[in-house]
This record gives structure tokens, C-alpha cells and sequence, in this order.
């Protein structure tokens, strides 16, 4: 046994505590300056908030100052360009967005919710830890890249099925930006089911059921409402991307629901007119910050409906 | 600086007697997309002979150029038509003056697919018949009769770009695009959009016909005097019209008169734009045009 | 009384149920793949338009109007740029909103309001955030296309992401590490700084590589900002112009010579293999501090 | 009294009655169970009598669950777990390829440490086994849900809330409910692994007073870290000390009269 | 044996040795406690005696754990606490605003239930608390380090790998480690709630000899609920129903002649 002078300690930690405790009155400041400033942290984003209202209200109230707010909403044109008898209805641009918004959604949900279940209930562990990070870069991929593969690639894959798509079209983009939002509805959804404990499955195995019962009956529904949320996110995901559909979805914003024909979408829009040749202080200036605002609403909207779901609908397990 | 290097004294290509001087600082250029790639070749040479002075070129089209330009955030702004009054009111209110410089030819070319058999020439009133929107299916056989009984698949740039400005200032004439028309802000995607279709029919850019010469059919165009192909001699004598058209780089004066390096590179782009214009896909001036604004420039130092 | 349940008919029914459930399997197995096939074959057109046009002269040129010396050396550079404004601020304020809110936060009306800020601010779309960089850092602060007018944009658009990541991994801290550093005599602050934070920084770290690599890869707000394609130096401060290389991949796409596709093509090969570097330093350290509280 | 249970193979369980055998319905021999490196179950040789409540008493980390587990296969959940030795169910070899869990599973019900009704009402709850069964029949499930209930003692408290969230009752209250679960598809054998573990003594007593009158019609087995349990409720009880039967036989002879040293050890509470 | 312990204080104990009466460490009076509308503690009145160990068991649910972490306010923690009554430690009311609860932590040291090592190495979780506490000589850490990992029986086992992760323990032994890291600021009074319910026997015994060795120095107060292992380890024991304390009194005694009814069911085992 090693020796250690045991009756003599050398000190008291007792006492040296007592000793320090005296000095560390600069323990106490820090201890009452952090949380505030952790608070100002905090307050950031919601600074970052109020200066995306204030950039975007700001110039939407010019632009509705030359442009009714009713035609804004009601008109079924969007001619910016023409001078003399321009339309400023976001109508077009509205549907342009719902379209590829809606076709992603029909490629996005099911593949990314049954990867989610094939991830959290069939995969082993392993598995699982080797598939989601590939799928993450899938979702990391920058999607300009996204925007040349489907113009070069799923476009002209597209056209052979049906000849009459055109170059330009809600189809392809729709389904690219589908595929590149997979990975977020199976990687929420995989942790909505994921946070269902463990005990609940084998209560359910327990009872004689497959595999694919316990995911549909019990698993699922016990989830859902985290699921649901993870597809209201990737609604809006859809709805704010950007380069995919201006670079392939064209730029002809006209009022149809037709997927095989060009349209533009919001985003691509803004894209447009920044790039663009409009000057500063036009019209079609202006209306960049009222399409943004509008994206901002809508946007904003769809983040609080699947708050609202999540809240609501929160499982208790 | 005295000790001037003998191999730099030899070089032929340029007059050097300015060169010695070793320049620094930053020019900002902005501006059309257009004029870019004059623009980037210019940066990449001048740089090379002055590595001091750090030059950006940006390409946020000639109206985001403008904008910039006449908040004073850059010093050049590029552009494919000339300011308009209400940006020249802009500038006059943010205290900017400025100097517009010509560096080269644009040939809007209109290109129909390889296979297409039918199409010599267009005129004028023919380009109007069949670009302007007026309700009714357009099809070959409409413009001309013998032409095939077929739609006409339309490929135009964006509603936003210079070029289409141009196109709709002497083509449209105001009046409405046809509805149908496929649009996009990226030259290549016309290409692909022209090359994949019997019946298309498009406009872009001279350089892009260029590179694309063995997908595209050019069509000559009969402004009047006969139908001309467009090409390096027809675009730069002019005989190519109305669809060739200048481009410019705006200066603003102060910058000129301020920044030694700013003079200094508008100096440089007169006296090289030529040669870059024509390496990427452009047609230069006539050399009296550069000669006569170099004139110009040295006034405004 | 009467048995409700046949065994019988159930043994005869499991039959069937077990098809069923393999045919499933195979078909959750077959979408979990199909994501995968997509990233194969997006990555083979990518390498093979790039093959050639990839070598080190690539990484060591300057932008050119001829694809030969063409290079993507001022993005590449100009993207780490970026990221020295973005990593460090977006951690700071991340990180720090998100001890506020995990740690000190009393569950009130202020707190909901700021915690629902922020899922909404993660779902804004990143053009609106051009937006706002333009009007409030490019403009209103007069920071021009600089590293730091950029960088404040991105810093703003991944925050809320970093935001949430870092809840998550805070949350993750076993309550017990805290009592067991209270009842040490520990104040909260030591608390958080000496317990809570270490054992969170795994998770933090995950969560803030992809939010990083998500703005390495973005190109919509920095469109919008005004950032220049054309660059041949490399930023000496972060005030200066930049550019970066979704810009620079963008600009090439769009030129008139075929050459360039491959430029681009070649661009995006080294922007991809940033993006993997980055994942795979994130699963790395997943792995490695695979919590075991 | 309340309780009212299946009646089912009571015919068979009389035909036993005075017998001094009972029929075996697990029969373990010679398991042994590791996990990865771990050698958690050795030599296990154990035999299941039908209609008692037989109780697995040991300390922690000794076994208990993972023996339970293994019975039903649910181990199989558990990766890189393997097993040596035989057990059979019902005189059928349960490792044997052809038998498939499902079927296994169906016929021995299992009761959680820590109740673990689904996110459901009360009455799905039940009517999930059935379901699955492929019994559509609402009026068959509205029969089986009242009986189940009633089996498990927790009818009355819940006839009027069958369609709220089970997670709305209390504890207790779940583990019943859970209870009532298993007997929804009439399971021959009830495996019950610390079922009241996390119960109040109220909760606890009635679980204890329920697997009294379940035997009548189920085999069960049951884990409890808790020797007054299972010296209260039980038939027989095996003691497990590292992954080892140590003692196996009647209860009363195990706790007044152990013939192993550890076992008495334990059961006076010299450790543990 | 191994066992080293401090011996600052022997004199004082000394003194006491012998008398009747030891010295009151903590005095409760007419303790009440909330959990928001539940009332969790009722009316406690409980002396805790110097260099004693002090047992308190009950069923689950009854408040052990509620009380012991008032003792040192962790239950501060808890929103939505509400408490009435008094509780002097040393004569000071712990509640005084001007008590500062680090400082009554730091003389109040605590184990929980479920061994909570800091994920950091074995080194850094000892000299977690001297470092807080301002204490940066590394001669001196490594002195502590030592010191409290014999105090704790645990240094022979971990000595080598001192600069571990201590995640890399047993059970056992990170419990020790615990117990080692709150004997690293030399507390005057340690509180363990169930120190023993996640561990194997043979880890629990090695803690039961320690807690015997370290009553010499410290006042111990032990929550369990397993009856044997108070028996055999404490001076006194506190009996908790529903909140209130049902009697308390030696242990011995408690055990063999109980005064309540109550408490013998309890103890004989008829509930819980
Ligand atoms: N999933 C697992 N992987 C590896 N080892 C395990 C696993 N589950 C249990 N073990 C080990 O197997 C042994 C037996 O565990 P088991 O859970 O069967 O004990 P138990 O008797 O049920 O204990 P308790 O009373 O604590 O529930 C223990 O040493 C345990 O550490
Ligand atoms: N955070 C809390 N909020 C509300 N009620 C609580 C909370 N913690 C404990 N309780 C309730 O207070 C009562 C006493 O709980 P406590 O944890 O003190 O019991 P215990 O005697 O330690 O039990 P166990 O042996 O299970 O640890 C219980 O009825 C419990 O449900
Ligand atoms: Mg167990
Ligand atoms: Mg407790
Ligand atoms: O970029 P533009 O030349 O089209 O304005």
C-alpha cells in the first residue's frame, strides 16, 4: 500500500474553500452578466425578424403605392415588363410555386416517409448510421447543381415519355427538388418515430405482430404528429428554393396548372429581376420586395401550421 | 520604379511607357452580363501587368449595374444599351457623373435547328409576324407560304435582360411577346432549347451562335437591303442590322480623375477591348471609335 | 365460454401477414435506395464532365476567359473567407441563444415568442435573407459586397438552424450532471460552462457542420447581395470583395463555350468534396462522442 | 367479487386437479445465452408447469429479464445476442426455424416492467391484437374488449372512458390495462417481467390479487425483485445468481428451507 | 485494508465519544412541501445527528427523495416547489435568504441514485469540485485526487488510469467515484439517496463497508429501500408513509419492536 500521510494532511480543503470563498466576488458578476448577455443572443433573431419585416415592408409600401394591392391579389396576369399595359396580379407566380411545390411533395413524402420507416424500423443500427449521413449530402448538395441535373439530365429523361414537355417545365424541377428534399422528411420523420419508446414496439411484438403492423398501426400514428410537421417543413423548404426551378423551370409566369409547360415560380422571380436588367427605383424594383414579402407570409404561415401540429397534436408517451 | 526591366521594355504588344509605374487599389466594375466576358478577359490581362490594383467584375445585368453605379458603389458599370433617362436622374441625385465608353459590336443572332430546310432569310415585318403575340397558333406555313404546316416553337432570353431589350426596341416595338415563347436568363439553355426541336426558333447572343455554329442554323436577316448573315465583317461595318448593337462600360468621372488606377484601366480597356471582344465571342469597333474616346479620356483626367 | 379467438384461422392468416410485411420491407428498402441511386448518378455525370479539367492547376487559378487556365482558387478561398465570419459568429450567437433558452429562459410569453421566432426564421427562404442582407448590411451599414456584409447574411440564415441544433444537444445533457455539479456547491454559470457545454459540444458541433456546409453550398442570397463573379485576387481583409463557388459554378454554366461545362462541372467536384469533408467531420464526431451519459 | 375470468380450459385444468403432476409447458434445457463477449444465461434447466405462477427471484444484473426474454423470443430484438440449449413450448423446439415468432408470440403474452399502453384510447388498445388477427367484427371486439377488461380487473374504472387516451390513467391503472391487452388474444402463458415494480402498494395489491385469480386459466411467469411478492403470489421459484439456477421448487420450501447457502443468503437479505 | 480516510476532525469526535448525545447537524421543523398542488411533505420534524448514519426508508412515492433534496435545496430545481417550515443546518436556517445555497452545497455533499460521473476523465471529475471552489495548484489537486479516491476505496482499482474517461467504469465503481468526487471538498455532511439500487451486490457491499468507514468523519443520511441494507448499515432510521414521517427512532429498535403498526407491516413485508 503506498504510504500517504494520513495524519498529517498538509492542509484542509475546508478551509482553503473558506479562504477562496472571500475572494471570488468576481464569480458572483459573471454569474449575474451571463444570463443577460445570453439574452442579447437571444434577442438576435428576433432582431434578424423585425429587419426582414422592416427591408421587406418598406419597399412592398412603395410598390403598392403604384400598384392597388387589389390588382396585387386579384389580377390573373404578371406582365412587369410591358410598360404600357403591365399586370401586376402574383397570381401566376403563386400557382408557379404550388405547382413544383406540389410535385415535390408527391415525389418527397412517400419515398422520404418509407424511408423513414425502412430507417427506424427495419435497419439495423448500422445500417441506419451508414445511410443517413449519404442521404444528408444529398440534402447538402448546392442546388444550383440540382438545377443543371434537372435541365440536362430528368428533363431530357422526361421528354422521352412525353414528347410534348417542354425544355422548360414545372415537371422536372418538381421532381428534382422532390428528390433533393427526401432526405429532410426522412430524417425528421425517422426521429419523430425514432422518439417513440422502445417498450411501446415490443409491447406490440409482444402481442404477435409483424414488423410492418407494428410500424403502420402503432409506430406511425404515435408519430404523426411529428411527421406531419416534418412534411409542413418540407412544404415550405419547397416553396422558398430557388435556383433548381430559375434554372429550370423557366421564366414564363402565366396562370396555368399544366406541369409539362414552363412557369416561374416567386423565388425565381427574384432571382430574375436581381440579376436582371431593371433599374433601381422601378416598378419591377419594387415588386421584387412585395413577391418577397408575399414568399415571406406564405412561408411563414406553413411554419406556424406545423408549429401548431406538433404542439397539438404532441404524444404523450 | 527606376530601375525599369529591360524584358517588359521589349514587349511589343502594348505601349509601355506607362507601364513601369506600378499601380494599386481597387476598381469595381459591375454591371451587364453581356459585357462580362469582355470584362473578365480585361480584368485577367490587366492584372497581369499590374498585380497591384485588384479589379472585381460583377455581372448583375445592366440595370443592377446602374443601380450600383449611381449609388457610387462602383466605378465602372457595364451595360448592353445605352442609360436611360431615369438612371441618368438617379446618378444627377446621388452626385455621380460619368462617361459612357463604346468597346464593342453584339450581333443578336436568330438561329433555327440544324434540320430545318425550309428557312433562308426572314425580313423584318416576317421577325414582327411571327414574335408578336396577336391570339392566334403561330406556324411556319403562316410566315411564308410553302412552309411547313407547323407550330413554331419559340426560344427567347428573359423579360430582364438586355438582349431582350434590344430585341423588343426594334422587333416588338412595344407590343406583346408571343405568349407561348420559352424564356430563360441562361443563353445556353436557348441553345439546347433550339438544337432539340425541328421547329424552333430563337435569339441570342452573337458569341453564343459562335460556339454552338455546329448545332445552330443562322438565319440572314433582310433589314432592307437585302437578306446578311451575321458575321464578324457584316456586324462591325454595320451592313448587319438592326439586330447588331453597341456596348458600353459607363466610368464615373470622379473615380477617373481620383484613382490613378481607374483611369488607367478604362485606358487599358480602349486600348485592348478590340482584341478581348473578339476572343470571346464579340465584334470591335472600328479602331477610329477606340482612337476617338482614348481622346475623350485623357480630356477628363 | 366461448373462445372469440380461432387460432386456427390466425396461424392460417400469419401466413399472409408475413408476405405482406416482407413486401413492404422490400419496398421501404427499394425508396431508401432510390435516393441513393440518384446521388450515384448525379455524381457520375459530375465526374465524368469534370474528369481532365480536374488537377491542381484548378485549385491554384484564378477565374479566366479560357477554360484551360480557368480556376477556382479566389471562390475557394473567398468560401473559406466566408466561413470565418460565419463559423465563429453563427456559433456565438447559436449557441448562445440556445444555453439562454435551454438554461435560463423561464418558461413565459417572451420565451414561446422567441423560441417560435426562431422555427420560423429556419423556414424563411434564404432569397428572403438576400434580401435583408442587402437592404440592411450591403446598404444600410455601407459594408459593400465584403466578406463581412456576406458573412452577417449567412451568419443570419444558418443561426436558427444552429439555434436548434444546440437546444437539441443541450437538452440531451442528463439532468444528473447538473444536480451532481449543484450539489458540488457549483454555481450555474460554472455549472453550464464546466458540465452542460462539454457534454453538449458533440451534438452542437454535428448540428453546426451542416448548417455550415448549408451555406457553403447556398447561391440564392449572395445572387441577390450583388456579389461579384470575376475576382483574380484573394480577399487581404474581410472588407474586402470576394466571391465564392456557387457564384463561380453558376457564372460558368451560363457561358457560350462547351469548355466551360466541364469548368463548371470540375467547380462542383471541389465544392462537393468541401460539403463531404465537412459531413464526414460531422459523423465522425457523431461517432466518436456517441453520447454514453 | 369483481374479478370475472376466462373460463377457458378450466375442463383441462380439473382433469389435474389432484393429480400431483401438472402438464409441462416450457421446458428449458441446458440454455445458455450470451451477449456479444457476455455470458448472461448458463446451463439453464428449468421446466414450466401449467396453471401456477411460477416466480424468477435474484438479484440485479443476474438474469431474470433476459431468461423471460428468451422465452418468448423477444431477445431476438436485442443485436449480436446468442444462444445454445433448447427450449420448448409446449413440447415444440421455439429456436426451430419453422417456428415463426409471431405465431410463438401470440400464443404467450407478455407483460412490461413499466406499463406501455400505445398511444391510444383504451378500447383500441385492446382491440389491437385482434385486429391484427384479421377480427373485423365489431360487435366480436366489442365482446372481447368488455371481457379482457373484466379479466384484468379494470372494467368498471374505465367502462365509461373507453374511448379517452390510455395515457390518462393512472399507473396502476396502465398495467392493467395492459394486462387486459394480452388477454385480448387468449394467450395460453402470461410472461410478467416486475410488473408492479413501478407501482404504488395499492396498484401493486391489485396486480397481486389479478394473477392470483389468472392462474385459474393461464400459466405464469413472473420476474420480481421483490421477495415478499413473490413469496405471496407464487408457485414455485426459481432463484438466479449470475446467469445460474441456484435453487428451483416450491415456494414455501425455497423460503423456509432453502437448500443452497446464496439462497438463504439472499432471501435473509445478507446481500442484494 | 486499503481503506484510507482523512482524519481532520478525529479530535472533535473524540470529544464526543462517550457521551450520550451527539451533536445535531440538521434539525427539521414542521417541514411541509408542495409540488405545486401536491403536498409531498407533511409536517416532518426530524433531528440528524453527527457522525450517525441515518436511514430513511418507505414504500415508493412517500417523499424520501423530496426530503433529502431539501436538505441541501436541490429540490430548488424543481419548479413550481413551495415549502413551509423550518430546516437548520448547524444551527443556520437553510432557508435564510442570505444562505447562499453554493455555500451550503459545498459543506452538503450529495450521491444520487443512479451513479452521474461527469463525462469527462477520472482525474478532472475529482478535481471538478476543488477547481470550482478556486482551488488551480496542481500539487494540491493531485494530493486531493489521491486522497478522496482512497477515501472512497476506489483508488488501488483506478490509479493507473487516472486521465480515463470515466464512462469506462463499472456501475460499482462510478458510484464510488461519486462517492470519492463529494469527499473531494471535504464536506461535513453527506447525502445519498439510494446509493445502491443500480448496482450488482458485490458493488453494493463494497459501498455499505465504505459508508460504515466514512461515518468516523462525515454525518451520513441514506435513502433506500431496500430494508436489509438499512438494518445493517445505520444508527438510526426514519420511517416515510405518504409524506410523513411514521416513526424514527434507533435502528435497532425500529427493526426488532417497531411502534407502529404501520411500520412493522412494512417491515414484515405485508405492503410495498
Ligand atoms: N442488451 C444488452 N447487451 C449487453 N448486455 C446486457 C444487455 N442486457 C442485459 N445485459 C447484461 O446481462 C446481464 C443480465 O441482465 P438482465 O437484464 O437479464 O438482468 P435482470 O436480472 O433482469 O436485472 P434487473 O433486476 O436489474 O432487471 C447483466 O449483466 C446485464 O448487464
Ligand atoms: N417533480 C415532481 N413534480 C410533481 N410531483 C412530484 C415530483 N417529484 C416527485 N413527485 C411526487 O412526490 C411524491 C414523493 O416523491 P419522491 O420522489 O420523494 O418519492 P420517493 O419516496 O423518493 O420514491 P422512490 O422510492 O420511488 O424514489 C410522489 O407522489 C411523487 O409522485
Ligand atoms: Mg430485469
Ligand atoms: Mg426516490
Ligand atoms: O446582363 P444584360 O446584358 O442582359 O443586361
Amino acid at each position: 500500500m503506498a504510504v500517504i500521510k494520513q495524519d498529517s494532511p498538509t492542509y484542509s480543503v475546508r478551509e482553503m474553500i473558506k479562504e477562496k470563498k472571500a475572494k471570488q466576488s468576481g464569480l458572483m458578476f459573471v454569474e449575474k452578466l451571463m444570463p443577460k448577455l445570453l439574452l442579447l443572443t437571444a434577442v438576435i433573431s428576433v432582431l434578424t425578424t423585425l429587419g426582414i419585416l422592416f427591408t421587406l415592408l418598406f419597399e412592398t409600401f412603395t410598390f403598392f403605392s403604384r400598384v392597388s394591392i387589389i390588382e396585387f391579389l386579384t389580377a390573373k396576369e404578371w406582365l412587369p415588363w410591358n410598360e404600357e399595359n403591365g399586370s401586376f396580379g402574383v397570381a401566376p407566380l403563386v400557382t408557379g410555386t404550388l405547382l413544383t411545390t406540389g410535385i415535390a411533395m408527391v415525389v418527397a413524402i412517400p419515398i422520404g416517409l418509407a424511408s423513414a420507416i425502412y430507417l427506424s424500423e427495419y435497419a439495423s443500427d448500422k445500417t441506419r448510421r451508414i445511410i443517413k449521413p449519404i442521404l444528408e449530402v444529398l440534402a447538402g448538395i448546392p442546388t444550383i447543381v440540382y438545377g443543371f441535373f434537372a435541365l440536362t439530365f430528368v428533363t431530357p429523361l422526361l421528354k422521352q415519355i412525353i414528347p410534348d414537355l417542354g425544355i422548360f417545365n414545372a415537371l422536372s424541377p418538381g421532381i428534382v427538388m422532390g428528390i433533393m428534399i427526401i432526405p429532410m422528411v426522412a430524417s425528421l420523420s425517422e426521429d419523430a418515430m425514432s422518439s417513440v419508446p422502445n417498450a411501446i414496439r415490443e409491447g406490440a411484438l409482444g402481442l404477435g405482430s409483424t414488423k410492418l403492423e407494428v410500424a403502420l398501426k402503432v409506430v406511425l400514428p404515435a408519430s404523426a404528429s411529428g411527421i406531419i410537421a416534418s412534411f409542413v417543413l418540407a412544404i415550405s423548404r419547397a416553396v422558398g428554393e430557388t435556383m433548381i426551378v430559375a434554372v429550370a423551370g423557366g421564366s414564363s409566369p402565366v396562370l396555368s396548372f399544366d406541369v409539362t409547360q414552363s412557369i416561374q415560380t416567386m423565388t425565381a422571380y427574384i432571382v430574375q429581376v436581381t440579376t436582371g436588367d431593371a433599374g433601381y427605383g422601378t416598378t419591377i424594383y419594387y415588386s421584387i420586395y412585395a413577391v418577397g414579402m408575399t414568399l415571406f407570409v406564405f412561408t411563414l404561415a406553413m411554419n406556424l401550421l406545423a408549429q401548431y401540429i406538433s404542439r397539438r397534436f404532441r404524444e404523450e408517451y | 520604379t527606376a530601375c525599369g526591366n529591360n524584358a517588359e521594355d521589349t514587349n511589343e504588344n502594348k505601349d509601355k511607357n506607362q507601364a513601369a509605374e506600378q499601380l494599386e487599389g481597387e476598381v469595381k466594375m459591375d454591371g451587364s452580363s453581356t459585357v462580362f466576358p469582355i470584362m473578365e478577359a480585361a480584368a485577367e490581362e490587366y492584372m497581369a501587368e499590374q498585380p497591384g490594383v485588384k479589379v472585381s467584375v460583377g455581372q448583375s445585368g445592366t440595370g443592377g449595374g446602374f443601380e450600383k453605379f449611381t449609388k457610387g458603389e462602383t466605378d465602372f458599370s457595364n451595360a448592353s444599351r445605352p442609360i436611360k433617362d431615369e438612371e441618368k436622374q438617379a446618378a444627377a441625385s446621388g452626385g455621380i457623373e460619368f462617361q459612357e465608353l463604346q468597346i464593342a459590336y453584339d450581333g443578336l443572332s436568330v438561329v433555327v435547328n440544324k434540320e430545318n430546310d425550309w428557312v433562308d432569310h426572314l425580313t423584318i415585318d416576317e421577325l414582327k409576324k411571327m414574335w408578336i403575340e396577336d391570339g392566334k397558333v403561330k406556324k411556319w406555313s403562316d410566315i411564308r407560304p410553302g412552309w411547313p404546316d407547323e407550330e413554331i416553337k419559340f426560344f427567347s432570353p428573359g423579360h430582364d435582360s438586355g438582349t431582350f431589350d434590344y430585341f423588343d426596341e426594334v422587333i416588338l416595338d412595344g407590343a406583346e411577346l408571343v405568349k407561348n415563347a420559352q424564356l430563360s436568363e441562361d443563353d445556353n439553355v436557348l441553345v439546347q432549347g433550339v438544337a432539340g426541336d425541328k421547329n424552333a426558333i430563337g435569339y441570342f447572343g452573337y458569341a453564343y451562335y459562335l460556339e454552338n455554329k455546329d448545332k445552330l442554323k443562322v438565319v440572314p436577316i433582310d433589314g432592307g437591303n437585302g437578306p446578311v448573315e451575321p458575321t464578324n465583317e457584316t456586324i462591325q461595318s454595320g451592313e448587319y442590322t438592326p439586330l447588331s448593337r453597341p456596348l458600353f462600360t459607363y466610368v464615373n468621372t470622379k473615380s477617373l480623375k481620383e484613382k490613378p488606377q481607374v483611369y488607367d484601366y478604362a485606358k487599358f480597356i480602349l486600348e485592348n477591348a478590340g482584341d478581348f471582344a473578339e476572343e470571346v465571342g464579340y465584334v470591335r469597333l472600328p479602331q477610329e471609335k477606340y482612337d476617338e474616346q482614348l481622346k475623350t479620356l485623357e480630356g477628363l483626367k | 365460454m366461448k373462445k372469440l379467438i380461432d387460432q386456427e384461422k390466425v396461424i392460417k392468416n400469419m401466413a399472409g401477414r408475413l408476405v405482406k410485411n416482407n413486401f413492404f420491407k422490400f419496398l421501404f428498402f427499394l425508396a431508401t435506395v432510390f435516393g441513393l441511386i440518384v446521388l450515384v448518378v448525379l455524381l457520375y455525370r459530375i465526374f465524368t464532365q469534370a474528369i481532365g479539367w480536374l488537377d491542381i492547376d484548378f485549385l491554384q487559378n484564378f477565374a479566366s476567359r479560357r477554360p484551360e487556365e480557368a480556376g477556382i482558387k479566389a471562390a475557394l478561398i473567398g468560401s473559406l473567407w466566408l466561413m470565418v465570419i460565419v463559423a465563429p459568429l453563427s456559433l456565438i450567437l447559436g449557441v448562445g441563444t440556445a444555453i439562454y433558452l435551454e438554461e435560463y429562459a423561464k418558461k413565459n410569453r417572451f420565451t414561446d415568442f422567441i423560441q417560435t421566432n426562431i422555427s420560423n426564421l429556419a423556414g424563411v427562404p434564404s432569397i428572403v435573407f438576400g434580401l435583408l442582407g442587402l437592404t440592411v448590411f450591403v446598404r444600410g451599414m455601407e459594408l459593400g459586397r465584403s466578406v463581412m456584409a456576406a458573412g452577417l447574411t449567412m451568419s443570419l440564415l444558418v443561426l436558427p438552424v444552429i439555434v436548434v441544433a444546440a437546444q437539441e444537444a443541450i437538452r440531451a445533457v442528463p439532468n444528473q450532471l447538473r444536480e451532481a455539479s449543484y450539489g458540488m456547491g457549483a454555481t450555474k454559470w460554472q455549472t453550464i460552462y464546466r458540465v452542460v457545454l462539454p457534454a453538449a459540444i458533440p451534438g452542437i458541433l454535428t448540428g453546426s457542420i451542416l448548417a455550415l456546409s448549408r451555406a457553403i453550398g447556398e447561391t440564392a442570397p449572395l445572387v441577390v447581395i450583388g456579389i461579384p463573379t470575376f475576382i483574380a485576387y484573394l480577399p487581404k481583409s474581410i472588407f474586402d470583395t470576394f466571391t465564392v463557388m456557387p457564384m463561380q459554378i453558376y457564372n460558368w454554366t451560363g457561358r457560350p463555350q462547351e469548355e466551360f461545362q466541364h469548368v463548371a462541372a470540375a467547380g462542383i467536384v471541389v465544392l462537393l468534396f468541401v460539403l463531404i469533408l465537412m459531413n464526414s467531420i460531422a459523423v465522425f464526431i457523431r461517432n466518436k462522442f456517441q453520447k454514453r451519459f | 367479487m369483481e374479478l370475472t375470468v376466462v373460463k377457458e380450459r378450466t375442463e383441462q385444468k380439473k382433469m389435474n386437479e389432484g393429480k400431483e403432476e401438472k402438464a409441462v409447458v416450457y421446458r428449458t434445457k441446458n440454455l445458455n445465452l450470451w451477449y456479444g463477449e457476455h455470458h448472461a444465461l448458463k446451463n439453464i434447466d428449468l421446466d414450466i408447469y401449467e396453471n401456477e405462477v411460477t416466480a424468477i427471484i435474484g438479484p440485479s444484473g443476474c438474469g431474470k429479464s433476459t431468461y423471460i426474454k428468451t422465452l418468448n423470443r423477444m431477445i431476438e430484438l436485442i443485436p449480436n445476442v446468442r444462444t445454445s440449449g433448447e427450449i420448448t413450448y409446449r413440447g415444440r423446439n421455439i429456436f426451430d426455424k419453422s417456428y415463426r415468432v409471431e405465431e410463438l408470440r401470440t400464443q404467450v403474452g407478455m407483460v412490461f416492467q413499466k406499463p406501455n399502453p400505445f398511444p391510444k384510447s383504451i378500447y383500441d388498445n385492446i382491440a389491437y391484437g385482434p385486429r391484427i388477427h384479421g377480427i373485423r367484427d365489431k360487435k366480436i371486439l366489442d365482446e372481447i374488449v368488455e371481457r379482457s377488461l373484466r379479466g384484468a380487473a379494470i372494467w368498471d374504472e374505465v367502462k365509461d372512458r373507453l374511448h379517452e387516451n390510455a395515457y390518462g390513467l393512472s399507473g396502476g391503472q396502465q398495467q392493467r390495462l395492459c394486462i387486459a391487452r394480452c388477454l385480448a388474444i387468449e394467450p395460453d402463458v402470461i410472461l410478467m417481467d416486475e410488473p408492479t415494480s413501478a407501482l404504488d402498494p395499492i396498484s401493486t395489491l391489485k396486480i397481486e390479487e389479478l394473477v392470483q385469480e389468472l392462474k385459474k386459466n393461464y400459466s405464469i411467469i413472473i420476474v420480481t425483485h421483490n421477495m415478499q411478492q413473490a413469496a405471496r403470489i407464487s408457485d414455485k421459484t426459481a432463484f438466479f445468481l449470475n446467469g445460474e439456477v441456484i435453487e428451483y421448487t416450491d415456494t414455501d420450501k425455497l423460503f423456509s428451507n432453502p437448500s443452497d447457502k446464496r439462497t438463504e443468503d439472499y432471501i435473509t437479505g445478507r446481500f442484494g
